[in-house]
């Protein structure tokens, strides 16, 4: 729809956007939101042995605005819940979310008065990591998932289309 | 004295090599760490990981910037500002090597030798402590302002150590040009050790270089961003490149006292026992002291990663205690000293 | 703008700032959530606030049957799951008046030290990464996945073991055990020395913990402590000694002990700790290798599980303390009522108590140092 | 080419904004500041007189300008804390209060 | 002597029943006289209880209708109407005796249209949390605590789960949060 | 003279341009999607509690007090310190300068001791 | 508040902090040399105590319960008769079983007399426990080493029978099937029948407690 | 080199005008700060480096960092203690008062140009050695005094503040 012509040449801009793909995709850094069990997990794949930050996973940020991948890790109860949303809605863009094991993605076993059943409809979830807990090379495979999901994106003509739809809107 | 031309190219060229210095710590750091602690750290973007920091760079500048709906616009716009300016130019006056002769043109390496020029190291020190007030204030949230406040009160706790420390190198080498402070390091002291600050002042850089941990936030003085307390202190409001420019100041912060404290106590670019002028051509001489002085501002590079990921931290009250109850004193016992030594050897 | 439905009890007056720690909170442990009302940097009252994790674990057995809630017990104290199990399982097993085979105790109580030297690794790590010293935590997790290796070669899965069955063990220890215990066993001693190298005779961490929310063993033992918590403050009880489970009185064991119940006694408690769980691992071992290779690993149980009729309380010293399971059993396949007595609910409940008047830092430390585990606080 | 006059009068207008911003407003702390433009505005012209009259004296002067600014601040503020206790305002119209 | 008589000798008239099952002993005794027998069961010279392990509540609920059910018959069932229910709820009490590492579970019976027990924070601060999760989850009440609020539960939810008519999935509670697009 | 100066404010000038480009370009590059809840501050998740009241120690203020004090005093003395070289020649009497400078820095400092004003509890 | 004062008692070199910081600088600077000398081994794994996972897997217990699969006889024959055990015993209620009646003709393709219709596994509910195929009569289902499991979508998560028997085909060949277990020795019923009556005896007398307490 | 003069003096009383104007005393502060910066840039061009780098040390770097903290003591970032004086007669007067003062001031330079001519300074003139002799030889019990004072101030400031702690 003519993006090209306001950015000035195709490829370019692909290559543009390659590029920031690329540096989104290797500084992934994580807000662990480690509840339950899961966080153990987590945690286990944060250090020595399995070492998430070789893919550029490091410095966990619980500041919502200095992270990009929340790691929902462990059981949200319903008193957890708008404190999950809470977080998730003072993410800084672009963010995503990884669910990490059963009671994230569905609640799990815990199918009770007070557990909330999946993350999904509190916030949108970008991989489900099914397993409980999943091993720290299953929560490897979703960052690495997560990263060809990120190649995949088009941030600046997504801007484009923002600042048109601003600039339309207003 | 240097033409226009050359000024711009030396400022061209320090601002790139800081920033260069600056983001290549940021991996050093993370693979340091990684190694320390028997893993491997970045190392995928890039051989070894090296892209590592350019990836967190473009992370950083693509990240949508919010401003909390409660923070003071202005104050919140200007705290990293106000960070980062006196971080990137408060190498303007430490020099970083000894000179080259280029085209029979005499270039002294270093941006502006000025004859006060280690006062403005002072100064613009005595700057860095709004950004992190204004900044942590302007977030308007409880952590922010508790972690700015703490912060600029341990900036200011440390500063009088540091400028006593600094106070008794001025009285050593009488004059403020770092440059000449450099100078006076050469040779031999007492015959057989070089005539290095540190051996006329071990006390002084000791009280130096634990002021400089403080003053640069690192660990065991991290409390204003102590990650367990305070989630990340005054910056925990900043994302996108603002809070880039609080992470990358600290870096640029670092290298500009490792600078400092080779200038001060390790004899700049001097070697010990040897003179190089004497035997190198000028522009290889020049090049081997950009070389040495580099070497050895790279080792309080790395010291600065190995300490952190070395030590706990500090209680906040124990900061304090030991800043005004230890160290000052021992500043002040150190500059008697240094009073006293240079009375008897005038 | 939310309405906070739990609403402080704190009311801020004064020139008092009221800080909310938690419950995403890099020191909270992810569900803990604590409301301090602060003068400067001093706390004057905290109020924590619990239940963020609370998954109706205690409704949850009463619905499903006896094996069923085996691996539900696994995700109480998730740190150390096997504890769980076998507290679970011994209860149930006392339900029926069963006495499970020597063989199979032995089993339990090396995987259940094993669990122990995880938790406590675990816990030793967190208090230094709290405290601003992350080495000594990599060091330690190292280790702990040895032991999960371990774990994962016994029954296949390295957090949530689902350790046992009700009436004995599904499974020989693995050869892998005999493969990897005594380089484990350097290896936990190695990380231990380390951490101990890195931090105890630190200065600064010294500084950090000792007298750090000190305790009195009075106020321990009205406050219900049990476990590292309550041998910090220099009261020698342990379960495994006043009331031997499991051949446990058949060990030569130390229980060390603190004295003034401060972050740095509960830290040495556990360093400490890890060491005899080493030692009974040995002699355990030792006679496991004794035993006949085909000797019974299970007890005679019917295939469905239905105890008759009556309540039981059956504890162990789980790595945090007294871990125990009450069942009424109505004589259905099902418990009637499941309550679990989880160590830190009790501990945690002197938290106010313990950090009034100390620094907000000094709460990180302290909530730290008394390892507490959501999963088991809020069940 | 700027003369003298330049600075005197540039110190004036400072020395002018700090008797206004005095004289207006009823912020205590903004008072303060205004105080400091004040002195601020003296310690220019010394410098400048100093300049012009190739006479150190007046840098000298300016240092010591910078302890009494020091003192004034220290204890000024300190007394400003102990009435905002008692007031709890840092509006100056509040502090007529004689009695506290 | 065993354990057993020791109880029943201090406790008196206050027992009304002792039993013992698996080595587990357990002693009922009057709703109302609960402080003065756990103070009792603490002071007596020879039992020390001094420890408070544990303490929650049980709810009795299906036992009953249980009962009833089996005994099928519809006389029964008349006459089980006409009986006085017996209590819904129990709150159990869990001893120790930390010098000779002896265990007593001391009981009471709760009556549905009385919810209220002293409590024990009295004598142990460790009753402060179990309480308060026993008020939480069945509804009884302990008289003289001085915090007694939900504890696990937000404070707006308006059952107690624990009970045994409180469905496990719940009925549908939800804590209330705000939702915008994604 | 001057030239110097110029230098560090070209540096200085400098640094301004490039902090304010990397924020200019930050700016342009980062997305934009205002959510109704994205500004709200940041509290562990929870909405504020007490957002108002927010009065913090006066120990802070003692710290700038005496930060103030000290560094007021060692700024003095800098320009005495970088001539003691020089001055020592003379005799004793620019040491018993830095002596009595000092010797009133100590008291200083001792009455603030004394006075608890840095201690946190 | 009766907190126990705790005095201090610094040694001379706990006093000096840099003698510690120092120890421990040496300390670190080991591990640093190590892993830094390590780092050049060639191979994915360099630093012995980090593996990186893509290239470098860790070796996982054969037993380990990952993915679920539906075995093959063999014949080639479906194993499941659908008989529903497995979610009978399933703690998280999430495997759904049709049972179906084998038609003439397909006796090739199915071990028993029924089949299951449909079988399905909710992943994202499984707590990967193992009960499953501890009841299974049949041996017909087995938790695989399969943890690569993470998915864009919910609905992918949600393992059909034909998503069970692939499982299968791809741990074979693979060849990380897993060993049959062992079941392990029980203990005979115990001669003496005291224990075993006892809790008999014990359960008639609470019953006759609770009648009494009624009544 | 009038371009330089003209520039600070600009921003010094832009800067100057926003320090009594701004409604919050934060900004109002800044406003300030800007003022000291600007003079100490002045200070260079009058040939006083030293006094340019003590301005920004301790003013800016010093007592406006303890006025901002106390700042910081006295209000809370959501109130907004936008003061301006109620009274009109009393700002309008206050107008009148400074302006006149200004006036006076710059009224009273008039003859001034003419006291001083030679511009030709002595070598080293503002260098901190000058500095250092001077305060040697002429200014020694000036500066016992002022450090003397410092330490009443600081202990005078402790009392104030903690008496009512
Ligand atoms: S999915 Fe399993 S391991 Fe993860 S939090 Fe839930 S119960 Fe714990
Ligand atoms: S998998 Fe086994 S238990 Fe499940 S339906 Fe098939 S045969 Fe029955
Ligand atoms: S592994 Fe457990 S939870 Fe998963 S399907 Fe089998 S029985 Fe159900």
């Amino acid at each position: 729809m003519g993006i090209e012509a306001y950015v000035g040449g195709g490829w370019l801009l692909t290559k543009a956007e390659q590029l920031i793909n690329w540096g989104r995709s290797r500084s992934p850094w994580p807000l662990p939101y480690g509840t339950a069990c899961c966080g153990i997990e987590m945690m286990c794949a944060l250090a020595a042995s399995y070492d998430m930050a070789r893919f550029g996973a490091e410095r966990p940020s619980f500041s919502p605005r200095q992270a990009d991948v929340l790691i929902e890790a462990g059981t949200i109860t319903k008193k957890m819940v708008p404190v999950l949303r809470t977080i998730y809605d003072q993410m800084a863009e672009p963010k995503w979310v990884f669910a990490m094991g059963a009671c994230a993605c569905s609640g799990g076993v815990f199918r009770t008065y007070s557990t909330h059943q999946g993350i999904d409809d509190i916030i949108p979830v970008d991989v489900y990591i099914p397993g409980c807990p999943p091993r720290p090379e299953g929560l490897l495979y979703a960052l690495l998932k997560l990263m060809d999901k990120i190649k995949g994106d088009h941030p600046l003509r997504k801007k484009v289309v923002e600042a048109l739809g601003a600039s339309h809107g207003s | 004295m240097e033409g226009w031309g050359i000024i711009i190219i030396k400022i061209v060229f320090i601002w790139t090599w800081t920033l260069l210095i600056a983001t290549l710590m940021t991996w050093i750091e993370r693979r340091g760490a990684g190694l320390i602690q028997d893993r491997l750290g970045p190392n995928r973007a890039g051989p070894f990981g090296i892209f590592q920091p350019l990836a967190d760079g473009i992370k950083l500048f693509t990240k949508e910037d919010i401003v909390p709906e409660k923070a003071h616009k202005i104050l919140f716009a200007l705290g990293p500002i106000l960070f980062a300016l006196p971080a990137f130019s408060a190498y303007a006056v430490v020099p970083f090597g000894d000179k080259i002769v280029l085209g029979g043109k005499e270039i002294i390496l270093q941006v502006a030798d000025v004859s006060v020029g280690f006062l403005y190291i002072v100064a613009i020190g005595s700057m860095s402590v709004y950004g992190i007030v204004l900044g942590g204030w302007g977030s308007n949230n409880k952590y922010s302002i508790l972690g700015g406040l703490r912060s600029t009160a341990q900036l200011i706790s440390y500063e009088v150590p540091w400028g006593l420390a600094l106070l008794a190198a001025v009285l050593l080498y009488g004059t403020f040009s770092l440059r000449d402070m450099a100078f006076a390091q050469q040779g031999v002291f007492l015959g057989f050790l070089p005539n290095w600050g540190i051996f006329k002042q071990p006390l002084g850089f000791i009280l130096f270089m634990v002021a400089a941990y403080a003053e640069a936030n690192r660990v065991p003085f991290d409390l204003p961003e102590a990650e367990s307390e305070i989630v990340a202190g005054y910056h925990t409001e900043y994302g996108s490149m603002r809070l880039g420019l609080y992470l990358f100041g600290e870096y640029v912060n670092i290298y500009t006292l490792s600078a400092l404290i080779v200038t001060l106590y390790f004899g700049a670019w001097n070697l010990p026992y040897v003179d190089m002028s004497k035997f190198l051509g000028p522009v290889a001489y020049g090049l081997a002291s950009f070389l040495v002085f580099f070497l050895k501002v790279a080792f309080f590079l790395w010291l600065f990663v190995w300490v952190r990921w070395t030590v706990p931290r500090f209680r906040y009250d124990q900061v304090m205690g030991l800043g005004w109850k230890s160290l000052i004193p021992l500043a002040l016992i150190n500059l008697f000293i240094t009073a006293l030594f240079v009375q008897f050897t005038a | 703008m939310v309405q906070e439905p739990n609403g402080p009890v704190v009311s801020g007056s004064g020139d008092y700032v009221t800080i909310n720690i938690g419950p995403s909170h890099p020191a909270m442990h992810g569900t803990l959530r604590v409301i301090a009302q602060t003068d400067g940097e001093t706390v004057i009252k905290a109020d924590p606030e619990i239940g963020y994790l609370h998954r109706g674990v205690e409704k949850l057995g009463e619905n499903l049957t006896y094996h069923q809630f085996i691996p539900i017990t696994d995700r109480l104290n998730y740190c150390s799951a096997i504890a769980n199990n076998v507290s679970y399982e011994r209860a149930v097993e006392k339900l029926m008046g069963i006495e499970i085979p020597v063989k199979a105790q032995l089993v339990r109580v090396i995987m259940m030290e094993l669990a122990r030297i995880a938790d406590h690794q675990v816990c030793v790590g967190i208090l230094g990464v709290d405290l601003g010293a992350f080495t000594p935590f990599f060091y330690q997790i190292i280790q702990r996945e040895e032991i999960y290796e371990v774990f994962e070669w016994y029954n296949g899965a390295r957090l949530t073991n689902t350790f046992g069955r009700i009436g004995g063990l599904d499974a020989d220890l693995p050869e892998k055990f005999a493969e990897k215990w005594p380089g484990l066993k350097d290896g936990i001693r190695k990380a231990n020395d380390e951490t101990d190298k890195l931090l105890t005779h630190n200065r600064i961490w010294m500084d950090r913990t000792i007298g750090v929310n000190p305790f009195s063993p009075e106020d321990a033992l009205s406050w219900g402590f049990t476990g590292p918590c309550l041998r910090a403050c220099g009261v020698k009880r342990d379960m495994r000694k006043n009331e031997p489970y499991y051949l446990y009185d058949q060990f030569d064991f130390d229980v060390p002990t603190g004295k003034n119940g401060d972050v740095f006694d509960r830290y040495m408690v556990r360093l400490k700790e890890m060491e005899e769980s080493i030692k009974i691992i040995d002699q355990a071992y030792r006679m496991y290798l004794e035993m006949p290779e085909d000797a019974p690993l299970k007890a005679k149980v019917p295939k469905i599980i239905k105890p008759p009729a009556g309540e039981v309380y059956s504890a162990i010293e789980s790595p945090n303390g007294e871990l125990g399971f009450f069942i009424k059993s109505d004589g259905s396949d099902k418990p009637y009522r499941i309550k679990i007595r989880p160590p830190c609910y009790m501990i945690y409940q002197a938290f106010p108590e313990m950090v009034e008047g100390e620094m907000i830092a000094d709460l990180i430390a302290c909530l730290s140092s008394l390892n507490i585990i959501a999963g088991e606080l809020d069940r | 080419m700027v003369t003298l006059t330049h600075y005197v009068v540039l110190s004036s207008i400072l020395f002018g904004l700090g008797a206004i911003g005095f004289l207006t407003r009823r912020n205590a702390m903004i008072l303060f500041m205004s105080v400091e433009l004040m002195l601020n505005a003296v310690n220019l012209m010394l410098v400048a007189f100093s300049e012009f009259r190739a006479d150190m004296a007046g840098q000298v002067m300016v240092i010591f300008i910078y302890a009494v600014a020091a003192a004034e601040v220290a204890v000024g503020l300190a007394i400003l804390i102990g009435l905002f206790r008692h007031v709890r305002s840092v509006d100056i119209n509040k502090f007529n209060v004689l009695k506290w | 002597m065993d354990l057993k008589e020791r109880v029943e000798r201090c406790l008196g008239s206050d027992a009304l029943s002792v039993t013992e099952y698996r080595g587990d002993i357990t002693v009922e005794v009057p709703r109302r006289r609960i402080i003065t027998v756990l103070k009792k069961l603490k002071e007596a010279a020879d039992l020390e209880f001094d420890f408070l392990t544990d303490l929650f509540g049980v709810d009795n609920l299906d036992l009953y209708k249980k009962k009833k059910k089996k005994k099928g018959d519809e006389e029964e069932a008349e006459k089980g109407a006409q009986e006085p229910q017996p209590p819904r709820f129990e709150v159990n009490y869990l001893l120790q005796s930390l010098k000779s590492n002896e265990r007593l579970r001391v009981k009471i019976q709760v009556p549905e249209d009385d919810l209220e027990v002293e409590s024990a924070t009295v004598l142990w601060k460790a009753a402060d949390w179990p309480e308060r999760e026993c008020f939480d989850m069945f509804g009884i009440r302990f008289k003289g605590h001085y915090n007694l609020k939900r504890l696990l539960m937000w404070d707006e939810f308006p059952d107690h789960p624990l009970r045994k008519d409180y469905p496990l999935e719940g009925k549908g509670e939800e804590r209330h949060f705000p939702v915008c697009e994604f | 003279m001057m030239s110097g100066f110029e230098t560090i404010v070209m540096y200085l000038g400098m640094s301004l341009f490039v902090i304010l480009a990397m924020l200019g370009i930050s700016a342009m590059l980062g997305p934009f999607r205002p959510k109704p809840r994205k500004r709200t501050t940041y509290e562990c998740g929870v909405p504020l509690i007490h957002p108002g009241q927010k009065r913090y120690e006066i120990k802070y203020y003692l710290v700038a007090v005496l930060f103030l004090v000290f560094d007021l005093e060692t700024v003095l003395i800098y320009p005495l310190a970088v001539r003691y070289r020089a001055l020592a020649h003379y005799g004793w009497g620019i040491f018993f300068e830095v002596f009595i400078f000092v010797a009133v820095l100590l008291a200083g400092l001792i009455y603030a001791i004394k006075k608890r004003a840095i201690e946190w509890d | 508040m009766a907190r126990p004062v705790v005095k201090k008692e610094f040694s001379l070199s706990d006093r000096v902090y840099l003698i510690e910081i120092i120890k421990g600088l040496g300390l670190t600077w080991k591990h640093f040399l190590f892993n830094f000398r390590a780092c050049f081994r060639p191979g994915p794994h360099t630093v012995p105590t980090c593996w990186q996972y893509p290239e470098d897997l860790r070796e996982i217990a054969p037993i380990f319960r990952g993915a679920h699969m539906l075995l093959l006889d063999e014949k080639g024959r479906e194993k499941c008769v659908g008989c529903g055990m497995c979610a009978r015993a399933c703690p998280a209620k999430c495997i759904t079983v049709k049972r179906g009646k084998v038609q003439e003709g397909e006796e090739g393709k199915y071990a028993g007399k029924t089949y299951c219709a449909e079988f399905k596994i909710d992943m994202l509910r499984c707590i990967f426990c193992g009960f499953c195929e501890e009841a299974c009569p049949k041996g017909a289902i087995v938790l695989g080493q399969e943890y690569e499991l993470a998915e864009y979508t919910p609905e992918k998560c949600l393992y059909d029978k034909a998503r069970l028997l692939a499982n299968y085909e791809k741990a074979k060949s693979e060849g990380k099937l897993k060993p049959a277990r062992k079941p392990v020795p029980v203990e005979a019923p115990p001669p003496k029948a005291a224990p075993k009556s006892k809790p008999k005896a014990a359960a008639k007398k609470v019953k006759e407690k609770e009648g009494t307490k009624q009544a | 080199m009038d371009f330089y003069f003209w520039l600070f003096a600009t921003m010094a009383v832009c800067a100057g005008i926003f320090t009594i104007a701004a409604r919050d005393p934060l900004p109002s502060a800044l406003g300030l700060l800007t003022v000291f910066i600007a003079c100490a840039a002045l200070y260079l061009h009058l040939h006083a480096p030293l006094i340019a780098i003590f301005q920004v040390t301790i003013y800016a770097g010093a007592i406006l960092v303890l006025v901002v903290f106390v700042i910081m003591l006295l209000t809370s970032p959501d109130e907004r203690l936008s003061l301006l004086q109620a009274n009109m007669s009393y700002r309008i007067m206050g107008v009148v008062l400074g302006a006149c003062i200004i006036g006076l001031l710059a009224a009273g330079t008039k003859g001034l140009i003419n006291i001083v001519g030679s511009k030709a300074l002595p070598d080293g003139f503002g260098s901190p050695a000058r500095f250092g002799d001077l305060f040697y030889r002429n200014y020694l019990l000036h500066f016992e005094v002022a450090s003397v004072l410092l330490l009443v101030a600081l202990i005078g400031g402790i009392y104030l503040a903690k008496k009512n702690l």
